[in-house]
């Protein structure tokens, strides 16, 4: 469990990988554009530079969101003694919000094991007629 | 009998195209794949029911195709008339606008459980890995001569995400909607077939029998404050995924808050299903065979294959790429699930992962990059619409 | 003291006119046949309190009524300013444009059962039969000096089905549409009046006590071809059903798909239950006295009520005729049922063929003809669009 | 079971039979006119052709669809050899998407078994308190 | 590299405003209220997400707020260019031409039993009593500058119903819909913290000791008849009531109809979660720090405290009132329901009624004023509309 | 029971209450405006008179509603013996139209019956792969 998410070590690689990404893609738009037929050379010089800016962000935020993650459990525990966790948030069953169809199971448990109480009481007159 | 004459002339029989009756067969073919291979049913069926009912020629003067759009027209007098739009228009209007996507977003954070990604934070990197697919797909379509706005519309395929894709067409190329759109729609159903040859020819065996540790268990704190703190994080560097991200992390606050639970099933169930047969039938509707059958669409449909390929590729790789700096090993299989195509790439790295070792259960390891996938593929629209914007 | 006496004038007791006061009346009526005879509720209590809200009097200057639409207004200086509308105009805007009913439609499909018509394959022509109620409706209303497309509106009545009148309404005579909406919801929910006497007069006691063989069982297969053939098929001939039979069939394949239930479920209860709401209530509320209350409301309802009556004739006839060609004779009294007007028709056609012999029971065979109906009259209803449009 | 469309003879006597219809229609048209007071001959004429045209569209799109659903069991059963029937849509029961409700029904049924399991092995002290 | 240093320029970090984080805080600490407190979580929760999306900074030339709406351009030509608003702007416009709120009032009504009101009729004059808070707001709100329409709009807060106060915002005042929509949230949300000093210093321990008699059986059909009956008397003297009380009384005649239960479920789960939705994260998001941190939204703040506290004295106090001539005396706690904000008030009652006597059960009476609160504060909406309209 | 809404002495109270409220409300209004610095007198006696009109109307509504509330008990028992209660209010439970949950619930106690039934009969063999 411990170490799971060296942070500094990937953290570090994952910067260099990625501005490594860049300077490639950049070299790239200044290379490829001849062999392109009739593709001038400023546009895949943006375009080159538009993807790379793309991957660039998508990776940064990932990252962070990643970091964010990774932290999340050592700031809760650290702020724990200030803000305990409420005790209904492990009542939420209970929540009278609770769906519809709830009353409707509740009702059939309840037919059910009226049926049943009547069966073993040997009282099954009018249950037929019930529904 | 002359009006009868006349009728018939009108009828579809009379002015049916080849491209029609293709674009028909093509709408059976999907509700068939889906019927019979259980691909993407919920958009398939709907998509290829659309493209059936939008294929049928209609006559002259009547208002009944998803182009047939309100217009205003100004009187000599200063008056402005409102002619009224086709009823397939109206409901094509939320997918024109982009209102459709962030909706089924809001119905799909409601119905997804992040846990597996909170107790396993680096996988998230491999949801930004796959999204090279997007990237690259739109250095093609500029390669092959389309504009920036068009290659960005296009690149988002590799984000293998409708929702995300037929948003960001409808804002960046709304002239390619309908292909994009179906490119998406067939690859996602496709993903079966597509990825695992690629994740074979990339992978070891070794690699493949890699088995993962137990994710820890997540409480319910974390989960409650990851919608709110994510959505900062991720928009706050890229606005243009405000709509979509907001409204997914929104969905997933009304389920993990334990106090809406109501809203949140209901955004989950009734809502969500609403829109996706009035997206996925007015979609298929827009394939109209004038406007979809044309060389931009094929080489659409040939870029999305590229897209998915190298967006697996890219999951696969840097998956293996991580390995190196890891204890912990990654199952190299779980970087394909970073393509999203929610949940059907987490199934694939399943069943290819037990094609090797029938007791290693990597799905719930493969849900982790697959939901970063579609935070990485809303990530990467909201930079191509901000970038290629104005 | 003045603001008080400025306002009590202008409440609605002080302007309430006769007329107003006799549609409250109608909408009561409504309410309490739904409530005492069961009569079409799920529609009458919409359409009911509808018109009871219509026809409060309002205050001079408020935006009120379903009439109330949005304005554009141009400037001098090119500027285009949006003058919204009353919140009941942008709820009867699904009604005005035709969008309610194909969405009903979807939401019917997704609810019925096409076994019994398949089984039963030479009952579907009852169904056509029927529609003669449709043409000779249009014939009188023409005869009364109804324009073409007036008439063309008021025939749909003898459709028997609700969302096929308004759409055609909508888009053929709006200015009627809340008359053919009444009329044709009146008479279907007054079905189980209307229809005996006929089929009884029409019918010996032979025929009545005529038994069908049971249908044999449709395969799941046969089910999921249907509603895409059935589609081709019936709209290749009529484009102009096209939005009504799409979305009917889609909703049916929907069903039959077998992969797409959640969809189904939810067209077949949230989706169409909240555009019922809004269609009968919105419908409801436009029958404003001024102007419903007119000598053509009249005409129309009694044109609807002899639609109705020639309907059933059509149907219970052609059964008889088409016994003169069969070896396994047809009930002709299950020809009633081709009117549409799912299910009550059925049901009368049950309860007319018990009242003879209890022990037959023609529900089952009904309902073939009875859907029958249904497809029928959105052809009837496309044809007439199409001949009646530019 | 054979025999029961007797599509040949029947779809000759409604082909005759519809364009009879037609005829008497259009002779009803060039007749009538005189007897509708104020209307005028031609949008008389007009209407009957409209309203023909109409009965006869319908009928015609009917019939095909009959003739196609009697046709389908057949066509079916030709191509069975070629398209078998999937075995999977025999198991639609078990289909993940199966409604919500499903799985509180599964909980009531279960609920009321445990129950019952409880009370016939005679320790009926905690489910009272369950829900 | 020019381009991801333009596009960092663009991000939301640099172009956040202090004003845009503290409506962040705000949201977040609405989503924490809802969590931790359970104060209306079902509004609470979307309003606080809405809160944070709308102020996240968003990219010049991007159309993400609400407030980029739809737009008209006229051409020389007389072409007229319909220019798309965003995505939220189309989720918004069912607030700001106060759709939204009568569909919630038709959920409301559906989901609502008068029986108590039935069996207690002279309880209803409690709910009239506490409106009291609205008309001392409205003058409150002239005292302070605001014009007569404003002045209407903040009033409406003291009744404590957010549908009606939206409603009455966006017709009379759109321009403070969020600050008034917040407001009225936040205190209704508040109500167990400000309702019970004041109900405790305005009675005494016998008055809050006082056990009111069980309430009689309401009969089926007196459900029935009463949707009807009380929308003819509320509407005819207050017409500028009709969509309110008429969408309410509508749900609620579903309910009680007994033969309409589907369409009363749906009224009162799917339709009511859906508009839930929309609307209360549209509000939000309309709270952009620019326009809502202003001196006039901390004046409608003030006076929307002060607003509740007296709808909630003069409920207390009437109650007090009524007891110097009836023989069955009615415990005054049960006035403070009088105020509307179903149910949270009632709960009040019956909690303070407890603290007192812990065998004494309010709850029921306390419904009584609750919902007469509710038509109340409707019939004052429509008055003050009718009145300062035109 | 009876007495207990003495309509016509309290209704005698209410209407005198708000006539006085008003005139206190139009004696203020003419009183008020030279405290409230910087303010039309105009302006605040428009303001004072639209909100005792509003709150007049408020009451004249709500007394109205109540008035016929408590009478419409006993106008139905005078109306009982012309318009009888039908019965078939009673059976709503009945009605086709009860939502679509219902199945699913009688399926499920269908289902524990039958599993009851097998159980105490003994043949406990196949239920276990009905679902
Ligand atoms: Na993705
Ligand atoms: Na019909
Ligand atoms: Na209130």
């Amino acid at each position: 469990m411990h170490r799971r998410w060296q942070s500094t070590i990937l953290c570090d690689l994952l910067v260099t990988l990625i501005l490594d990404c860049i300077d490639l893609m950049l070299f790239l738009a200044t290379f490829w554009p001849a062999s392109v037929t009739g593709l001038l050379a400023q546009t895949w010089s943006d375009g080159t530079a538009i993807a790379a800016t793309g991957l660039v962000i998508v990776f940064a935020v990932l990252v962070l969101l990643s970091l964010f993650i990774a932290s999340l459990p050592k700031v809760l525990a650290f702020i724990e003694p200030w803000f305990p966790q409420p005790s209904h948030l492990h009542a939420e069953t209970a929540h009278p919000e609770s769906q519809l169809p709830d009353d409707e199971v509740i009702a059939a448990i309840g037919f059910v094991l009226h049926t049943e109480i009547m069966n073993q009481t040997g009282s099954t007159g009018s249950t037929g007629t019930q529904k | 009998m002359d009006i009868l004459f006349n009728f018939l002339n009108t009828t579809g029989f009379a002015s049916m195209t080849f491209g029609n009756a293709i674009m028909i067969v093509i709408g059976i073919s999907f509700i068939i794949l889906a019927i019979r291979k259980d691909y993407e049913p919920l958009l398939l069926v709907p998509i290829g029911m659309g493209a059936i009912v939008g294929n049928i020629p209609v006559i002259e003067g009547m208002s009944l195709s998803v182009y047939d759009e309100v217009k205003y027209i100004a009187g000599d007098d200063g008056s402005i008339t409102y002619v009224p739009g086709s009823v397939l228009s109206y409901l094509y209007f939320g997918v024109k606008q982009g209102i459709y996507p962030p909706l089924i977003f809001l119905g799909i954070g409601a119905m997804t459980d992040f846990s597996t990604m909170l107790s396993n934070p680096k996988l998230v990197l491999l949801g930004a890995a796959a999204q090279i697919g997007v990237f690259a797909t739109f250095l093609g379509a500029i390669a092959l001569g389309f504009s920036f706005s068009e290659a960005g519309a296009i690149g988002i395929i590799g984000g293998a995400d409708g929702p995300t894709a037929i948003f960001l067409a409808a804002k960046l190329a709304p002239h390619l909607l309908g292909a994009i759109a179906i490119a998406a729609y067939s690859y996602m159903a496709l993903v079966p077939v597509i990825q695992p040859p690629i994740m074979k020819l990339l992978t070891t065996r070794e690699e493949r029998l890699i088995r993962m540790k137990a994710p820890r268990k997540v409480s319910k704190r974390e989960k409650m404050i990851f919608p709110v703190a994510a959505f900062l994080i991720t928009t706050l560097i890229a606005p243009g995924a405000i709509v979509l991200l907001g409204m997914m992390f929104f969905g997933n606050l009304l389920k993990e808050s334990l106090v809406t639970e109501r809203l949140a099933v209901t955004a989950r169930t009734a809502l969500i299903d609403i829109i996706t047969i009035l997206l996925g039938f007015s979609v298929g509707a827009s394939t109209q065979a004038d406007t979809f059958l044309t060389k931009g669409s094929l080489l659409i449909f040939g870029l999305g294959a590229a897209s998915f390929a190298v967006a697996t590729a890219g999951g696969v790789l840097f998956a293996k790429f991580m390995n190196l700096f890891l204890t912990d090993k990654i199952n190299p299989l779980v970087g394909a699930a970073g393509v999203s195509a929610v949940p059907d790439s987490a199934r694939v790295v399943q069943m290819v992962g037990q094609q090797e070792d029938p007791h290693n259960f990597l799905l719930m390891h493969a849900m982790a990059p697959n939901v970063a996938g579609v935070v990485g593929s809303a990530v990467a629209a909201g930079v191509l619409w901000a970038v290629l914007t104005g």
